[in-house]
């Protein structure tokens, strides 16, 4: 092997593991050792680079203001973080969860009760948008470990997604403009069979990909939307629907007209494929926003 | 550093804010959850004093 | 001046704690208020079961 090709492999195997050189590493630690720590740079950085598996979820709490800049006060804010278990405490006296509760419904009624909005009984049936909060539960669950920073990073996740609210209905356009300038072919076939219209956003932008994606992808998206862009999700949707370019025109014939069918050709994915999607997808993103799309 | 200083003060009030809250709720998640246990108490009362004049008329 | 805003911060420190304490000393209270409703709900159904076994028994 020469000096070269031993080098491209290692970053390729880097880039495999979560990060793609060492040095982005050890930038990364200085950074976490500032105090107080940079949150901007910390921001670009997530932006940027893909965050290394074993600092993700520090870096998300920083990120999500979960974690104070201060290093002086992580003590006594993690004490108060961790306060939030009398809510865990309130809903057992009440009944709603005992100890064969699933830990993701758990967390549902925390935040239910949280934002006042704990149902009258828990045996009413869930609305939409609690089943979305469960998937993306389940999904940090596998990331975080301590289950008081695990509350903590869904329910700070998934109140930056109501405040993306706002942003969410432009994504569609979004998502025609850039695969416009990408594919306009594809475009102006979606258009003229009415296929555009039916594409499954709902299930790509409030959902965030879960459901859809593997873990390993979701996590770099998610690092995205994390540091502030929601624009990524319009990025892995475009590349979706050239790398099935094919399909999606053959699918049209037999009528493309739901979620489910976008659905069952991802799940049949290899899930190679799909990480490699969503490479394609950052660079995208980097090419038509730039590395600081804080705001996007 | 004056500016630090601010910040980190922000800081910790949000966080010993949010845990106030979160009490707030739970305060009154627990009233209505009482409201609702006298309900049943009274029905409860309610249903057993009609048995009771059931039983008697028909002693 | 940098004193000044140290002092201030941990009086609204002070405040909020107090604030929280005080909110949680409500919760607590409802808390035991909600056990005892619930002892004496089951109470009665058990009393009710005793009841009908009685009657039924008398049958």
């Amino acid at each position: 092997m020469t000096e070269d090709s031993q080098r491209n492999f290692r970053s390729e195997y880097d880039e495999k593991v979560g990060f793609r050189g060492v040095e982005e590493k050890k930038s990364l630690e200085m950074l976490l050792k500032d105090d107080p720590l940079a949150i901007e740079k910390l921001r670009t950085f997530s932006q940027r680079f893909p965050l290394p598996s074993m600092y993700r979820a520090l870096v998300w709490k920083v990120l999500l203001g979960i974690l104070p800049l201060h290093h002086e006060s992580h003590a006594q804010m993690m004490a108060y973080r961790r306060e939030h278990l009398d809510i865990l405490h309130a809903l057992g006296g009440i009944h709603f969860v005992g100890p064969s509760t699933p830990q993701v419904e758990v967390s549902l009624r925390m935040y239910q009760l949280e934002s006042g909005k704990l149902p009258q009984s828990p045996s009413f049936p869930l609305e939409p948008k609690d089943k979305v909060f469960l998937a993306i539960a389940k999904a940090i669950e596998e990331m975080v470990e301590d289950s008081v920073d695990c509350y903590w990073v869904i329910r700070s996740f998934v109140s930056p997604l109501r405040k993306y609210r706002d942003a969410l209905p432009q994504l569609p356009k979004a998502f025609d403009d850039y695969l416009n300038l990408e594919d306009s072919r594809l475009l102006h076939h979606l258009k003229t069979c009415s296929s555009l219209s039916k594409l499954p956003y709902d299930f790509w932008f409030k959902n965030c990909f879960v459901g859809c994606l593997p873990e390993s992808s979701l996590q770099r998206v998610w690092d995205k939307v994390v540091s502030g862009s929601c624009k990524i999700l319009v990025f892995v949707a475009v590349e979706i629907l050239l790398a099935f370019k094919i399909k999606v025109m053959v699918l049209r014939r037999s009528g493309l007209n739901s979620a489910g069918k976008i659905t069952r050709l991802l799940e049949n994915t290899p899930q190679d494929s799909l990480d490699a999607i969503v490479s394609k997808a950052i660079n995208l993103w980097h090419k038509h926003c730039g590395t600081l799309a804080h705001s996007a | 550093y004056l500016e630090d200083v601010k910040l980190q003060a922000r800081e910790q009030l949000k966080a010993a804010e949010s845990r106030y809250e979160a009490q707030k709720r739970i305060t009154q998640v627990f009233e209505s959850e009482i409201l609702d246990l006298y309900g049943r108490l009274e029905k409860d009362d309610l249903l057993k004093k009609l048995e009771e004049e059931k039983t008697e008329a028909a002693e």
